[in-house]
């Protein structure tokens, strides 16, 4: 099976000819991995030795090694072409929808539906674990749409806003 | 002397942990109590019993005196630590378990009003030789009274919560502008975190660091200081790192600072342990900040430097004994780093991330402690603060003690949730932070949170190869098993697909 | 000076783990081998290269040497650390490091002979003032021949291996009759452990305490001792229990027995680390027993009151680097104990269990270290040595130290096999023990298996009633699962009929 | 359901009468019983914290508490006269069968069939884990039965002879 793997902005081709043998760029890697608890392995390619998790959130795959997480895009040849058109969908795209970091409450709005807003901005306060934390806009644009009020208790990941 | 027999831990996670644990090797029994949401914690299963205090938030349960009180009543405990944050620094809370004739484990209820009311703290050291920063005398309410005050002083101000402590409701305020949404948060902030809305205003010190001093007073009269904490690495006022001895002070400053703390707790009356804590500018001149009259989150720096248990101290001294030692007896014993290890996500502006901690394995080995009040298959949750941990290295000098800091995060693992131990290790391995020269302003100088990125290629491609690998390993097993859940070699469950609850 | 960048650590389990995390205190690269069984190992896990050792047990791997320096080879490796036991007092496999261009971290292959083998050793001292207990010049395989001397040395006699340590191959006979018996066994032992079957026999010392002297050496010729451990807990002549300082020397015999160390070690051209050991009777007179030319299970004892890295010092040196300190700089601080967790079983004899290790948590906080090479779901083999892990604890006082290991005892989970913990928790409250005052017949004077069974009635019925409603949950939810495996909570999968693998 | 449960020479009668709710020698107790990781429980007895595992092997069930581990029988009134039946049975039973506590080779054998042992005396030697290790016998009697021979390997809980 071939994929195309994204990790780190790297695309790397990867043909799995076999379980455990893997081509990478078309030069062939062979791997000795094992699971351990949880999601992490154990991985030794050479001599080099890693333990790393996988994990899968909201459909997206990551990598954590030594504490550091990584976003992991495993795609098939048939996921590149949807992927790809997606992209081309995703690029006439200029709305953000924003969501709630965590669950808490919204403590304040500083925006209007309808009032321009600059990248950076904070646009909401939620507060949440005995902090307020502010929302900012991940783009420039004008609100288009409230989801909210202020007082209203949010769950994590809900949509409070539209910007565009 | 007054021995102690069993002490109720008013406290949760790792503090109440740390606490027990002292307790357990004194030979003193303990009595957990906990919110419904802590049922499994650590602190409930290690205590020898535990009440629950029926209830979901820390207004419902740990803030709640009353319960406190009556769970002491019915274990007949004879004595309460009340750890840090929640009742440690309220007056009625130490009041109430006297009058319930329980010893409090702290200062006098008279101490904390004096040093826990920050206008009132200020006040009482106003002529001493204690110097002070320039600041309003009185707590403020009246926000136009407040702008008025500020100006005077003149910007950049800081407005602090009287009751504060921990950073909670503290805002800087740079333009008169902001002075007004910045005092409504900071004050919404303070009555949320301390059932207490007052503010005041003090001068905000440019480039300062933040030094303390560990206190030790007993009940007869006997002060001395354990020497400095460093703790200028902060992210929203709240300290991350901190460590034992600071890298800027002469021994002749640690004396005049130390004088200086010792005055502090004698004016007011203290004993037990306490902490001052000041602010020092670029011209390592110092001012009073405030007296947190209880045991601080970064305690242990201080005990691995000097051997002592502060826990163990408190009790002694809360049993009446004698400190048993003198300012000449005490030195400082090599250098420790601790690192809090927070649920939140460093590269997205440190804002918390709850969810179930799957797995959680602490480093040990040479030189390390970890302090903790987790274990796998907790939630973080939104009704407590985000702290996971603490981990704390010890080495005979400050750069052995961050080697062994830098070892130690790598090989903790803490999987579930986004935690600040990639930003600790940033840190760790910067060079202004192992020249020992910096600030409070350290992480907003030399912070991004692309700076916690990996960039080697040939392990990003070697991590490619792996995941892929582990992916296709997670389809094979699934297909043969048929089943969303894959048993391994009979020991271990491995389940990708399970989306990781938030 | 010559820098090492990359150390291969020719050993597993906790030593492994223990030097390789040294190794990334100091930035330096590691690599591990490992056997067919311990693929998951947490020390193939930590480093950063692994090389397959291809076989199962010591015998096709750890030991054997041209396998070992291979791996060097193929990894670029420059110096090799050999950990304790295996080939780490093999001068064989110092010179074949030596001849590879690769640096051995030990003393030199002359001294590992001169040392090492224990008939050498007691040449080499006599006439020197470092005393030594009556015994055999030479070994001696001829069966009539050794019982003859044993008669001259007079009963009771040791058997000990020629080229042994650790215990292994040794026998007491107190009774000529069980001579024979006796030699071959402890011939037979000691060919399975050091694949050297030479023995010889020395005066058996009546109730003597166990006590060594850490040195460390440079190869300019500077040598110190870091003062003693107290090892006389033992069963089967293997320590389980040791603590630093021992509790009956004084100032004085420190310092004498020290020197006598110091005068080991100069006599071999000793550099590294080295442990010297002797016996001391009722009488405190001392006896040269052993030099061990390798790094001790029980160094971090020595870390704990000296504040030195055993393992830091010990590639120091490898690196030609001067000792920088000398015997007048170094001062002992507080009290360290450590106890030894075997898979053993000791209401039945000490027997090694064997199986998969289900859960292992460690205690943390305040004054306790753990060295450990295990994880969850790991087996405890027949093929490697049953110890598991160290548990070690400090305090500024022996009383705080013991306080601090009960608790540390009581913390520690281990779940799968059965463990020297329950043995280690009768010792650490025994008057005995705590008194200071014992020998190395502590266990066959005071041990019973009864001995650590817990009698309190009201335990008693509350666990039996807890353990059977434990029953009644598992029942109840097996019925609802109709499953042998049961997930609870969706964090956890608990399964009571799964049978324990042995 | 009634049950008797023994645990440490202490024969308590145990009723259940609904989940979590026991009548002990006919007093009620209540508790609040959660499962941990493994078959680790936490149980609140009144005010006092337990935690404790629970585990099975060849059929017996053991409890572990704090590093101290505890047989646990549990008979409901079947099992109970199951269990007098085989008692009976047991008192007439004069033999033992001496299994290998651990896998390991048979280095030596000390008795011989037919011969008389002493309750403690070493029967055999089992050299296992790099040790020789002594295999006495739990009772006196005659050897009627050796199994193994010697340099045999063995696995655990192999019969290796019959004393009796």
């Amino acid at each position: 099976m071939k994929y195309l793997v994204k990790i780190k902005d790297e695309e790397l081709d990867l043909h799995v000819t076999g379980f455990l043998e893997t081509t990478l760029n078309g030069s062939r890697q062979s791997i000795d991995l094992v699971p351990l608890d949880a999601n992490r392995f154990s991985a030794l390619i050479g001599t080099k030795s890693y333990v790393f998790e996988i994990y899968q959130q909201n459909g997206d795959k990551f990598l954590v090694y030594k504490n550091h997480t990584f976003p992991l895009i495993v795609e098939d040849e048939r996921d590149r072409l949807v992927s790809h058109m997606k992209q081309v969908n995703k690029e006439t795209q200029t709305f953000a929808d924003i969501k709630a970091p965590m669950p808490g409450l919204v403590s304040r709005i500083l925006v209007t539906e309808g009032g321009v807003v600059q990248k950076g901005q904070t646009i909401l306060v939620l507060e949440a674990m005995k902090m307020e934390n502010d929302v900012k806009s991940p783009i420039a644009g004008v609100v288009s749409m409230i989801k909210v009020t202020e007082k209203q208790n949010v769950e994590k990941n809900s949509i409070l806003m539209r910007i565009g | 002397m007054n021995r102690i027999k069993k002490i109720l831990v008013a406290n949760r996670g790792e503090i109440a942990v740390r606490i027990i644990r002292t307790c357990k090797d004194l030979g003193i029994k303990t009595v957990a109590v906990f919110s419904e949401t802590d049922r499994k914690s650590l602190h409930v299963r290690m205590a020898d019993e535990a009440v629950s205090l029926a209830g979901l938030k820390s207004s419902e349960t740990y803030l709640v005196i009353e319960k406190i009180i009556a769970a002491a009543r019915l274990t007949g405990a004879d004595a309460i630590h009340p750890g840090y944050g929640f009742l440690s620094e309220n007056a009625l809370f130490a009041e109430a378990a006297t009058e319930a004739g329980i010893t409090f484990i702290g200062p006098s209820a008279d101490s904390i009003r004096k040093m826990g009311d920050k206008t009132t703290a200020r006040k009482l050291l106003k002529g001493t030789k204690v110097p002070l920063a320039p600041g309003t005398e009185d707590s403020i309410s009246d926000l136009s009274e407040a702008k008025r005050l500020a100006s005077e002083i003149g910007y950049p101000v800081l407005i602090k919560a009287s009751a504060g402590g921990g950073g909670k409701g503290m805002r800087i305020v740079h333009d008169p502008a902001d002075f007004e949404k910045s005092m409504v948060s900071s004050q919404n902030e303070a009555r949320n975190a301390f059932g207490d809305s007052r503010v005041y205003i003090e001068k905000y010190l440019e480039n300062p660091r933040h030094i303390e001093f560990q206190i030790l007073a007993d009940q007869h009269g006997n002060t001395v200081h354990l020497f400095e904490r460093e703790c200028s690495i902060q992210r929203r006022h709240q300290k991350v790192i901190e460590e034992a001895p600071s890298s800027v002070l002469t021994p002749e400053m640690r004396q005049k600072m130390g004088e200086a703390a010792i005055e502090v707790a004698k004016i007011s009356s203290y004993y037990g342990a306490g902490t001052v804590e000041f602010l020092v500018d670029k011209y390592l001149n110092f001012y009073f900040l405030e007296m947190n009259t209880r045991l601080q989150v970064e305690h242990p720096v201080t005990e691995l430097i000097t051997g002592l248990d502060l826990v163990r101290e408190q009790i002694r001294i809360a049993e009446g004994e004698l400190l048993g030692y003198e300012q000449k007896d005490l030195a400082i014993r090599g250098h420790a780093v601790e690192c809090r290890v927070y649920a939140e996500d460093p590269s997205n502006n440190f804002l918390p991330d709850t969810g179930f901690v799957h797995l959680h394995r602490v480093p040990t080995g040479p030189g390390v402690r970890v302090d903790s009040g987790i274990v796998d298959g907790m939630e973080v949750s939104v009704h407590f603060d985000p702290m996971i941990s603490k981990l704390v290295t010890w080495d005979s000098d400050r750069k052995g003690a961050i080697s062994r800091m830098c070892r130690a995060l790598e090989e903790y693992t803490l999987s579930g949730v986004q935690t600040t131990l990639p930003f600790c290790q940033f840190v760790m391995k910067h060079p202004v932070f192992q020249s020992g020269n910096f600030d409070t302003h350290f992480i907003q100088n030399y912070f991004k949170p692309e700076h916690i990125e990996i960039d080697d290629p040939e392990l990003i491609k070697n991590l490619a190869v792996a995941g892929l690998n582990a992916i296709h390993w997670f389809i094979r097993e699934n297909k043969t098993e048929n089943s969303g859940s894959v048993v391994h070699d009979r020991q271990e469950t491995v389940n990708l697909w399970k989306i990781r609850r938030k």
